[in-house]
């Protein structure tokens, strides 16, 4: 089994989601991140003083999937969250040796 | 004016000016995170500029001398007719209705919601307060269409029939947001604005007796009726229709009695404010729906809830007006001795001040469109107004 | 009714609409993220459907005639007395005790957060309303017991020691929630409403003067001071007891001590308010440890704070009652030249309102539990009301 | 005092009370989230331990008798001579002013934020009413200062520009923070809390005309158009300079114009306020930014828009005062007439308050650091003072 | 050294916290995360609209523990956050090649 | 590739981020946790009853790094985020099998 993770553009969620779906994707975590890349930040002003923020809004998506179909999930993925303006995020994949439906107890390919 | 009834419009003053906050908070709990503050600073802005408008050249226009026909004059501006403090009275007036004159073009703010450049709207309110404001005012109170007979208390033709069909008018120029509605960001803010808006009210509407006598009193409880009534009745018909009564929908249908009521507040009495409320929380409840058929965005339901509101409640008093019970000389409804007359008169008048208002919101939107562009850029929509044209995010760490 | 008297009355009637927001905001708060909507819902709830039945037939029973000693009648159903708007002193005062009733059964919700129907809550509010508060406060103001001269200024017992003891019995048939009770999820949410009650409260208590007087001026002194004194005496108890001072000490002490002096505003003077203020405190400070010991689930201490408060400053009333200070006709207490007399009053009126209030109230929730059920489903209470019960949830992007 | 006036001067009176709560979310919302709790007791604290102080001791030294020069005495210690309550005059201006001795130190805890030991603030307050707020206040009304004919009508010297240096120099014996300042946590809190000053703020200026008249009616007004202008000036300012108007500078705008308009409201009309309004706004708009340039951590700036705006209004007196409009016999200002000697008198009682002032809190807090300590352990600093000094945290789920 | 991931019901956190003290664990990082998967989402309903939350609270938790006690952790948390009902969550388990405390610099078994 | 996740104190976030910046460290992700550990929690009191919080604020770095100078990272890190006291946190290594950069598409050391 494979792990996805993705950082995109907090607004493409509802598309790379949709997506996802339409690629018969059945589950997906999502977390609320900051960034810091190439983007480089932005500068918020407070009574004149100016605060530099570098960290900026993002959102990890988190899936396991079976290790044939991660590469086509990735394209999906990259696809979907693209804007073609930096920050747009990054992609990986790492290997999980495990997994486990908490509800069923059923592992591998059945539990996700 | 006498000490105790100054007191009374003052009071009534400093709570109508609390309401502008309120109705920021009101809109910028229902809009996203990220265009929050650009939502508040939009309201925030109505209370900095119209005050100052108001008192150099606003307040003249709209009221001075009372019996002119079409519009006032020069002779109030700056105040310059004021010459000695005296008891109040006139100072307290003018304040009064320069926080009426502040909140109006705030209303509309709720449609514009998400997509309008501040600097348009910077532009927008100075020239919507004179061009369309205070024209309308003017013939609503000592003008042709009150001295026809109309009845306007509070302002419901003047405020929020107003407000409501210049928000219908603005968003067809802006069009549609890029991004799906949210839900809101923040209902205990909503809250807190309603709360406060409630609050306002009563000195929005019983305080525009402009004394401490009964028909304040009076006001004062149709104000307390309408808003419970309404809210009742928004809850109930969702209850009904969606299965589940909810917090938005107790708050809209508050607010959306205190419009209804607005107009009829000191000419109507008895049961009539638990009847206005009651039909104005059913109707406005569906109100709120037209957009999704017609596809306009009116982002926090200005229309369905200011316009339609304040629209019913108008006609209303073609029915329940009262000038009995108030031992006052105005129209009396159909349901107390009236003839169709009144009635009439109310849709004159709110028929006016619609193709007034439309007319000339739309003008000026699209004036200004081409002058300067009222529409942010595809980016600032997508990532939030609040970075975009403040430099600022409502929440940190 | 004098114009000055009619602003302070319509004023303070604001004042007190005012609260049930706030106290909406001071126990939502403290509840959970998931259930604060509810919680809001509860309270706003009170201020729509409480108006209307007040209008309708509460202020009829409850108080006309004024000299009846059980309940009043149906002589001013839907106001149909009122034939004329006259110098809306009337008007002012329906106004003005229709907000109270409101509120005190919005006091209850605090006790039964997180586990009732709202459905259940939305019948029990009307019927405890005319079962349980209305007997009460006609009993209290006007009836047997304010005939044999109990003092009861703005609701201690009719208003606090009522709400709080119901309260009690609500959480008796409910039973305790399944899920451990959590620390408040916005502490600046809890201070807004403190910030709001409190300022409400004046309207409450020098309101209840129902004239600009000396009177009003010494309720409203007595109000600032209790509620300081209290707030003080609670942090101090527990900075000395617990090792720090908490801000939701500061806000539940200011609200211990409003509770306290309400029934006293009018009759006491001097240090007695910093006195009663720092004894409610103090007293209320250990009293929302009750709930440990006795194992009852007060949600949000509307036992402690409430019960207590208001039962510690109705007694309090026995010693301090000064009528030489107010040059007026009341018992006087036990340190003002009084004798034993006055006490018992006060014990009486409380021991009767605590009797009744805590029976009926038992009766009604048993009642609405077998008929309809007063408890949500296990789910719902542990993923939630907000979505469960309104279809809503707090928070969004 | 007459029944209008009675119910002006307590409304007024809950207004100001209301401020307090509102600095404090203002405050609160520009802190960290994790100090955010710590910044709320500060405030709040003041509302507890002042109105006690105040009651037994303070008002007596403050006004008591009004003629002395230097400081009252005790006479009206406990408010012992008040033997009965009368028209209720003498209470409500004992309420009134007790409204401003507790929020005036709660101004200076936005300097000090974010670094200071809750203890030694609970004594600070204390020592710092009775050695610096009463004697100053003293001074300025009925004592030296006021007598010599120097203007502060609801106290921008005795209140801003006092409170404004003392910041001052209680940053200077604390030191700067150890982290850098972070943005606000929650501008929706600081908009929450600008809304409630402003409101509050008619109370606190139009009540201090004492009477419903034509002073109050003034102040009224001004207190609308300079709170106005200035947030305008300072968007405007911004906008010019730093390429974005935003909410933070709106608010902080409104509360420049307020304190600026504060000493003046009851002595300029027309077009006064709003020049006052303009002239704060953009003055204030770059003295937050002193701070910067001499390193002193001023944390939420009391001293560019207290002391500053206090400053700027005071003096503008001297320009504006127009006694001839008023129909009243106080010195004339420039444009009105009279010749420097007003000016004169603005600057010397600013300056006697400077000195005053800016010494004995210096003095005050060295002899607090010796004795007990002023500053937080660093680990406090770096973790969040609500979790070390109050065992709370603002947010939980 | 193992990495166990998972996903579960918000309001079973303290129970899963609670039988990891007791299988000794001593190290938990946890993050508030939102669903998508088979248990579908809800409706929410503002003024008569509804928006369809596909995404749902859960929490996430992390553990890096030594491979030999990974599969009885695992157990641990199958057994503690289940509810049977759909939506209880994921377990998973991956590779970690070093681990660090930072306090002291320790490394591998001594770290955690 | 390697990816490197880090548990930090909250008040350390600026001192590593400058660190990790100094060492040419182009991209992080971070996210707000919560963690559970040897430090133990805090108490908090409402009305004189006390909360035992246990899940204390953390905050949780991500960096996807080349194999080379993962161990560097990982010295600088625990380098800046260390105060010597208890519940400074942990840096772990993982393998990464491909990485992808959304906007172009880039993969590898490129990617990152
Ligand atoms: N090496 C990395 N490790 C972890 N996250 C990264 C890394 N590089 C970038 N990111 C994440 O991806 C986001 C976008 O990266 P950025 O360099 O700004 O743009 P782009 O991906 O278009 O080159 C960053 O905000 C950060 O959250
Ligand atoms: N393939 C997956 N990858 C990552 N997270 C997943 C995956 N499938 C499910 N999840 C997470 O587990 C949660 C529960 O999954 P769901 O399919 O709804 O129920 P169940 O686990 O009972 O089958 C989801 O909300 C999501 O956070
Ligand atoms: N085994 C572990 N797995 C995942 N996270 C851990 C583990 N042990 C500790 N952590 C995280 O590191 C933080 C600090 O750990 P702790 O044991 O308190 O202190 P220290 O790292 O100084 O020994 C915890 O709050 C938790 O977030």
């Amino acid at each position: 089994m494979k792990l996805i993770t993705a950082i995109i553009k907090p607004f493409k969620l509802d598309d790379v989601k949709d997506a996802l779906k339409a690629a018969n994707v059945t589950g997906i975590t999502v977390t609320e991140v900051r960034g810091f890349g190439r983007q480089g930040g932005h500068v918020e002003t407070y009574r004149g003083a100016e605060y530099k923020v570098d960290l900026i809004p993002k959102v990890r998506l988190e899936l396991v999937v079976e290790d044939a179909v991660a590469d086509r999930v990735v394209e999906v993925i990259v696809k979907s969250a693209g804007t073609g303006k930096i920050g747009d995020g990054k992609v990986w994949i790492s290997d999980v040796s495990r997994v486990v439906r908490i509800r069923t107890g059923e592992e591998g390919r059945d539990a996700i | 004016m006498e000490p105790a009834g100054l007191t009374w419009v003052l009071i009534s003053s400093a709570l109508v000016l609390f309401m502008t906050p309120g109705l920021a908070f009101f809109y910028g709990g229902m809009d996203r995170r990220r265009n929050v503050l650009n939502m508040l600073m939009m309201n925030f802005y109505c209370i900095l500029a119209v005050p100052v408008l108001w008192m150099l050249a606003g307040y003249s226009l709209a009221q001075v001398p009372f019996e002119s026909d079409w519009i006032g004059g020069f002779d109030a501006f700056a105040l310059g007719d004021l010459t000695t403090v005296g008891d109040g009275g006139a100072l307290a007036t003018i304040a009064f209705l320069g926080m009426f004159a502040a909140i109006t073009p705030a209303l509309i703010s709720g449609a514009v919601a998400g997509r309008m450049k501040f600097a348009a709207w910077a532009v927008f309110v100075p020239l919507w307060l004179f061009i369309v404001y205070v024209p309308i005012f003017k013939w609503v109170y000592g003008g042709w269409l009150g001295q026809r007979g109309s009845l306007d208390f509070a302002g419901g033709t003047a405020i929020h029939v107003n407000a409501g069909i210049a928000a219908l008018a603005a968003v067809f120029v802006l069009g549609r947001r890029k991004v799906d509605p949210a839900p809101p960001h923040s209902m205990p803010l909503v809250m807190i604005g309603t709360g406060i808006l409630w609050f306002g009210w009563f000195g929005f509407n019983a305080g525009s007796a402009l004394n401490a006598n009964g028909q304040a009193a009076q006001a004062f409880m149709n104000t307390f009726l309408a808003g419970a009534a309404a809210g009742l009745a928004w809850i109930i018909t969702e209850w009904v229709r969606d299965g589940r009564p909810t917090n938005l929908g107790a708050a809209s249908g508050i607010v959306a009695g205190l419009v209804a009521v607005t107009p009829a507040a000191g000419y109507v009495s008895g049961i009539a404010p638990i009847v206005i409320g009651l039909v104005a929380g059913a109707i406005c409840c569906y109100a709120v729906r037209l957009k999704t058929k017609f596809r306009y965005d009116d982002a926090l339901d200005v229309v369905g809830v200011h316009f339609v509101g304040g629209l019913v409640g108008s006609l209303l008093i073609g029915f329940f007006a009262n000038p009995k019970f108030f031992e006052a000389e105005f129209g009396a409804g159909l349901f107390y001795g009236g003839d169709l007359s009144l009635l009439a008169e109310q849709a004159l008048a709110n028929g006016a001040a619609i193709v007034w208002s439309f007319t000339l919101t739309f003008v000026i939107m699209k004036v200004l469109d081409v002058v300067m562009g009222v529409r942010v850029e595809e980016q600032a929509e997508l990532t939030g107004l609040d970075l975009a044209l403040h430099s600022e995010t409502a929440y940190h760490d």
